[in-house]
């Protein structure tokens, strides 16, 4: 359904500003499915995401322009320098539990941030640096039609295998973690394995997307590594719905368009924005797809 | 969190203000698009900036546009964030397909939507300072205001005047004072000045007396200079007071603004800065060209909005001015054509100062276009 | 040989001895049960026992090999399993699931092959959710196959834990409190799916306070007062033990 | 040498003592709801901002304080009403959100009702720095000190002297047990709303002469002041201030001695370290899970 979704959407486009915002959208997505396998399935937060998604994004930056390497070699890399990063840092702060573990996650987050903009002479500094368009065995992606369907595909290639893991033995592993950690070990599972992996998994989802994201871009500036911006990447997932691969889609999605169209309304932007934030969680506190989900589940049983 | 405030926080302003409600206009409206930081740390430039922009869009309309054409205007807020100006910069071009581009309030939005101008051939005017924007010179981009290489030079000099060689550096870590900072130590030399201190701090520190006692404490100081906006450098000079230094302490432009003397209050006593003629209209020599045009724009300004005129909104001032003439003398709003013009500008007289553009120098200003001010009895007095 | 040994096994918190200097041990196959009045350690005495807590002293020995110290994940992989006291369902999952996890150790933990979700992995899975939906259907539970575990009553849930705790295939399952908050008719029905475990081989340790279930289905019974041991036997013996009486009428000798 | 560390302890006390009145404010709303909330910098904004404005509209001082108090109970007895009561029962993360978005919509509301600019208040007791073994205090630090322990000594004699405050402290303790003995939790959940939301005007109010304040100030705010309450330890009131003035400290003598483009990563290093040797952060209780 999501292929047919990725493959009819572009005849509304009428223009390439469609296309980056849908590329926007899904790279957005991709990050968030990602995410939700560390909320949503096995329950444990992180206010640092955009931290690994900047260092995948200044990873690839870095190691295309100045070493001349090429974009896929310079994101696989800095995916492994990522997932090595968060492995090293998980052991310790995953045995730290709700808002003691947001806390460290966030410190991480800032602490990236911050050596991304104060080492200037790497990464330019708060005025950031521009990026090289992405090639692979000659083949460059460019313009935003061509990007859209190169993204498309990983979406669709990500939300599979986002699927598939969550119907299987680690993925119930790590549902467990989520439900209760100690019924989960004395059966067997090693919760602060699983934790680590997630978190491994997450940051890689997030390392990969920050290097397409800056290839794509052209220019990235620290500022994607904000703590706002990780921020984001939680409200997109508990907005669209925790433990529901469709609907940290759906979140990602929607929380790209909507600035879009608030544009509108000028200065009470923000008021909407945040009253559209609180709305949500109140009247849906699953989040938007898993509540209207169940809703028509009990109206179907009701009849 | 702020991010999320300015997600896309995006202003379609719906200035567009065509005559008579449904009356059938001679020609298409000549389009300019807009990326403000409108929200975010850099607001209160993407401000006064935006208020500008609106207010000459609206009387150039009332007056009967240009060449019989009205004057639409887009403007989207970037929130100071460089991936948001790229996306608003595409929907400029794109969707909304704008004739021009004015804005970028900072050098990091401006930066991130430079690639797009030049993909997309529209000819851009940016309102930051960043000396990297014209610096090389990109065929499609131009910028109005000073930049902070001219801002330390003109600092530089006047210490160097005052026989001082021995000085300390302090700017916020963020856009502004960042790229600042960089250029006084690429140009400080050029005026045999000594960097001996050099100090940062995050824009929203609530103390900066650790760094200015390290400063103090630092051997042969003889003047501070301090690059940053906002509250930061009146924090600094607060401090600075507090801590009882006795050297000289010099601001850069981005202060040149009341707001800074009504927050640092006293302790603003005797600080200098370099500023555009525009904060000192009265004390022009009678034969300064600038004097009329910053005398008008600074009534229009305080008239229209109550509130004290800013050197920044006189950037977008500019940049309209120079936009505009272009598409008059033009003659049409063909984007190459508009582009030759604009780098054709010569002796502009603008709120910043003279402005003579060339293929090399898409800026257009010289380094006479800086006033010293100092700050005596809560209000600035020109000296130099 | 004992499958299980305690040996003066004791636990602090903060001063107060929970269990002091405990010693006894389980034999292979028995029903055994730990009784006690409320406070007296019995729920303290199982975390030691699979791991949750550390002991402050002595040490424990599951198939005579020193476990003290380790994880409760690596005592499930030699064998031990349990359910809780205060239960530990996992409610985000399905009835079913929640079983499956319990046979984790028997599955391929392979992070790749659970990405990719190969063939042979599905049919594993496949197998797996078999057994499980088996196990459920031993408990008592085969109505609530495709239930949320969340939607499901106490005592159904009671006995999800049961079959979470065999789905691991333990030699040893250590039941806490299974009959708490039961009524008559569901005591004796988990009465009889004990009585059914212990006759395939597994040996039970069991907390529980229902005393004439205690009586009717124990091998041996080990009675605990303030973390002590106050008595051990079988049955007939144990209830004779004027001791336990007295802690039990709460007139302490 | 002394001089200069004495400064740089100063500075860092001053920060400190600003990051402890935003940290109290989480303390509280924690203790008897367990609810992060994260607009808790906004209260702070809220007061700060609507001072400033009255007294640049000719309001004398005090009333100004008062009717700024007053406004900002109010706002948090309405986030409390409309916001969290109806979702008191969702996941932590639900609430932290709802409270996110509180944060935002109080934010684009200041924005429209006051504006962008920065606002600034008089120092209560002038500028005139105090001198002590050769650095400098400003009064106004002396101040923000001041109320941060008057407003610890009002909270200690407010729950442990108070009935109402003991019915606040047990209901985090057990909401049953407190329901049981007759106290609504809805009305403790309400009160422990406007208290924070007083306690960040009052703050607002006395951090303005130093730091000045604009719509977005409570950001910062907020972000320092959580740092700060769960460095103490959730929940503990004493050990958010002591946080607070670790922070403020740590950023201060970080700039002194090793680089000031480094002090707020090496702050958060620390409370990282901390965080790991001490999972419930210096003072906060210990969480024994009953299984």
């Amino acid at each position: 359904m999501l292929a047919v979704v990725i493959t009819v959407a572009p005849l509304g486009f009428s223009n390439s500003y469609y296309y980056d915002v849908a590329v926007n959208a899904m790279f957005n997505a991709i990050v968030c499915v990602g995410l939700n396998l560390l909320i949503g399935y096995a329950g444990q937060i992180s206010l640092g995401h955009a931290g690994f998604f900047a260092l995948g994004a200044y990873g690839s930056a870095l190691l295309t322009a100045s070493w001349g390497l090429p974009p896929i070699a310079a994101m696989l890399i800095s995916a492994t320098v990522v997932g090595l990063l968060a492995f090293v840092v998980g052991r310790p702060i995953l045995k730290l539990k709700g808002h003691y573990l947001a806390m460290a996650t966030l410190g991480i987050g800032i602490i990236i941030h911050i050596v991304l903009k104060t080492e200037a002479k790497i990464t330019g500094g708060p005025d950031g640096m521009s990026v090289d368009n992405f090639s692979l065995l000659g083949f460059t992606v460019m313009g935003d039609r061509m990007w859209y369907w190169v993204v498309g595909i990983l979406l669709i290639l990500t939300v599979w295998l986002a699927l598939n893991l969550i119907d299987s033995p680690v993925g119930r592993a790590l549902r467990a973690v989520h439900g209760s950690e100690v019924g989960a070990e004395v059966v067997g599972v090693d919760t602060s394995s699983y934790k680590v992996l997630v978190f491994v998994v997450s940051a890689v989802f997030a390392s990969m997307v920050g290097s397409l994201f800056a290839h794509k871009n052209g220019f990235i500036t620290p500022d994607i590594g904000s703590f706002m911006h990780s921020v984001e990447l939680v409200v997109m997932v508990v907005l669209g719905g925790m433990a529901s691969v469709f609907g940290a889609l759906i979140g990602a999605v929607i929380l790209t368009l909507l600035p879009q169209f608030l544009a509108v309304v000028e200065q009470y932007e923000a008021m909407i924005l945040g009253a559209i934030m609180m709305g949500t969680m109140i009247f849906l506190p699953k989040g938007l797809l898993p509540s209207i989900v169940s809703a028509f589940k009990r109206r179907e049983g009701g009849q | 969190m702020r991010n999320l405030t300015r997600f896309g926080a995006a202003f379609v302003v719906a200035t567009s203000v065509y005559g008579a409600a449904g009356v059938a206009l001679a020609a298409d409206p000549i389009k300019i698009g807009s990326i403000l930081s409108v929200t975010g740390p850099a607001s209160f430039l993407g401000e006064p900036e935006k208020k500008t922009l609106e207010m000459y869009v609206e009387r150039i309309n009332k007056d009967g546009g240009v060449q019989g054409r009205k004057v639409e205007l887009v403007v989207y807020d970037d929130g100071g964030a460089g991936e948001k100006a790229t996306t608003f910069t595409k929907r400029l071009i794109e969707s909304d397909k704008v004739d021009i581009l004015i804005g970028g309030t900072t050098t990091g939005t401006t930066m991130a939507a430079v690639p797009l101008a030049e993909r997309g051939q529209t000819p851009f005017i940016s309102l930051a300072g960043g000396v990297n924007i014209v610096e090389p010179v990109k065929k499609w981009v131009f910028k109005t205001p000073h930049t902070d290489r001219m801002a330390a030079e003109k600092v530089f000099s006047d210490m160097k005047k005052k026989g001082l060689t021995k000085i300390a550096l302090i700017s916020e870590d963020a856009g502004f004072g960042k790229s600042g900072h960089d250029q006084s130590l690429a140009v400080a030399k050029n005026f045999g000045i000594e960097i001996v201190a050099d100090e940062v701090y995050s824009p929203k520190d609530p103390d900066v007396t650790a760094q200015l006692t390290k400063i103090k404490n630092a051997a042969g100081v003889q003047a501070v200079f301090n690059f940053g906006f906002g509250q930061g450098p009146a924090i600094v000079t607060k401090n600075f007071k507090q801590l009882g230094m006795s050297v000289p302490l010099y601001q850069s432009h981005g202060v040149a603004s009341k707001d800074y003397i009504k927050l640092a209050g006293d302790a603003s006593e005797g600080v200098r800065l370099p500023a555009s003629g525009l904060v000192v209209p009265d004390q022009l020599g009678a034969t300064d060209p600038q004097k009329p045009v910053v005398t008008a724009f600074k009534k229009d300004y305080e008239t229209a909005f109550k509130s004290d005129v800013s050197t920044f909104a006189g950037h977008a001032y500019d940049g309209l001015q120079i936009a505009l003439a272009a598409v008059l003398r033009a003659g049409s709003t063909d984007k190459a054509k508009v582009r030759d013009e604009i780098e054709k500008t010569s002796g502009y007289v603008g709120t910043g100062g003279l402005v003579s553009m060339s293929a090399t120098d898409h800026m257009g200003l010289s380094p006479s276009a800086f006033h010293m001010v100092e700050i005596r009895k809560g209000d600035w007095l020109l000296s130099d | 040989m004992s499958l299980l040994k305690v040996e003066s096994l004791s636990k602090e918190f903060g001063g107060v001895h929970a269990i002091e200097n405990l010693t006894f041990s389980v034999e292979p196959g028995d029903i055994h049960s730990i009784i006690g009045p409320n406070g007296a350690g019995k729920t303290t005495l199982f975390n030691l026992i699979t791991g949750v807590y550390t002991p402050s002293a002595g040490r424990v020995l599951f198939q005579d090999r020193l476990v003290s110290g380790m994880k409760p994940y690596e005592l499930a992989a030699l064998g031990m399993s349990r359910t809780f006291q205060n239960l530990q369902i996992f409610f985000n999952m399905k009835a079913i699931e929640n079983v499956m996890v319990g046979h984790h150790l028997h599955l391929d933990r392979r992070f790749l092959s659970s990405l990719l979700r190969l063939p042979k992995m599905r049919r594993a899975d496949h197998e797996c959710r078999d057994f499980c939906a088996g196990l459920m259907e031993f408990v008592g539970l085969a109505k609530y196959l495709d239930a949320d575990a969340a939607s499901m009553p106490y005592g159904a849930l009671k006995r999800l834990e049961i079959a979470r705790a065999l789905a691991a295939k333990p030699r040893m399952l250590l039941l806490d409190e299974p009959a708490a908050g039961l009524n008559a008719t569901e005591s004796r029905e988990i009465d009889e799916v004990i009585k059914k475990v212990a006759s395939t081989g597994v040996t039970v340790v069991l907390v529980e306070h229902d005393m004439k279930m205690v009586m009717g289905i124990s091998d041996y019974i080990t009675a605990l007062d303030y973390g002590r041991k106050l008595a051990e036997g079988t049955p007939a013996e144990v209830r004779a033990n004027p001791e336990v009486v007295a802690a039990y009428l709460g007139a302490h000798a | 040498m002394f001089a200069a560390f004495l400064q740089y302890l100063f500075s860092g006390l001053t920060s400190g003592a600003i990051y402890a009145l935003a940290g109290l404010g989480f303390a509280i709303i924690y203790n008897s709801s367990h609810v992060i909330n994260f607009a808790q910098g906004e209260f702070i904004m809220i007061g700060g901002m609507a001072t400033a404005t009255m007294v640049a509209a000719g309001l004398p001082l005090p009333l100004a304080i008062a009717l700024s108090m007053l406004a900002s109970m109010m706002v948090g007895v309405a986030l409390e009403k409309f916001a969290i009561e109806p979702a008191r029962n969702s996941d932590v993360v639900t609430i932290i959100i709802i409270t996110i978005g509180a944060s935002i919509f109080l934010r684009g509301a200041a924005q429209i009702l006051w504006d962008k600019e920065f606002h600034s208040l008089p120092a209560f007791s002038g500028e005139t720095p105090i001198g002590v073994f050769g650095a400098t205090l400003m009064p106004q630090s002396l101040w923000v000190f001041g109320v941060s322990g008057a407003v610890i000594v009002a909270l200690w004699w407010f729950f442990n002297r108070t009935m109402f405050g003991k019915a606040m402290l047990g209901t985090s303790h057990n909401r049953l047990a407190a329901q049981l003995v007759g106290v609504g939790v809805k009305k403790v959940l309400l009160a422990s709303f406007a208290l924070s939301a007083l306690l960040g005007a009052v703050g607002g109010v006395v951090v303005t002469p130093i730091t000045f304040t604009n719509y977005e100030a409570g950001i910062m705010l907020g972000l320092k002041g959580f740092s700060a309450a769960v460095l103490g330890g959730l929940g503990n009131g004493g050990g958010a201030i002591v946080g607070g003035l670790i922070v403020g400290i740590a950023e201060a003598l970080a700039s002194g001695y090793l680089s000031s483009a480094y002090k707020d990563a090496i702050a958060f290093i620390i409370i990282l370290f901390v965080l790991f040797f001490m999972p419930n952060g210096l003072f906060g209780k210990r969480g024994t899970d009953r299984v």
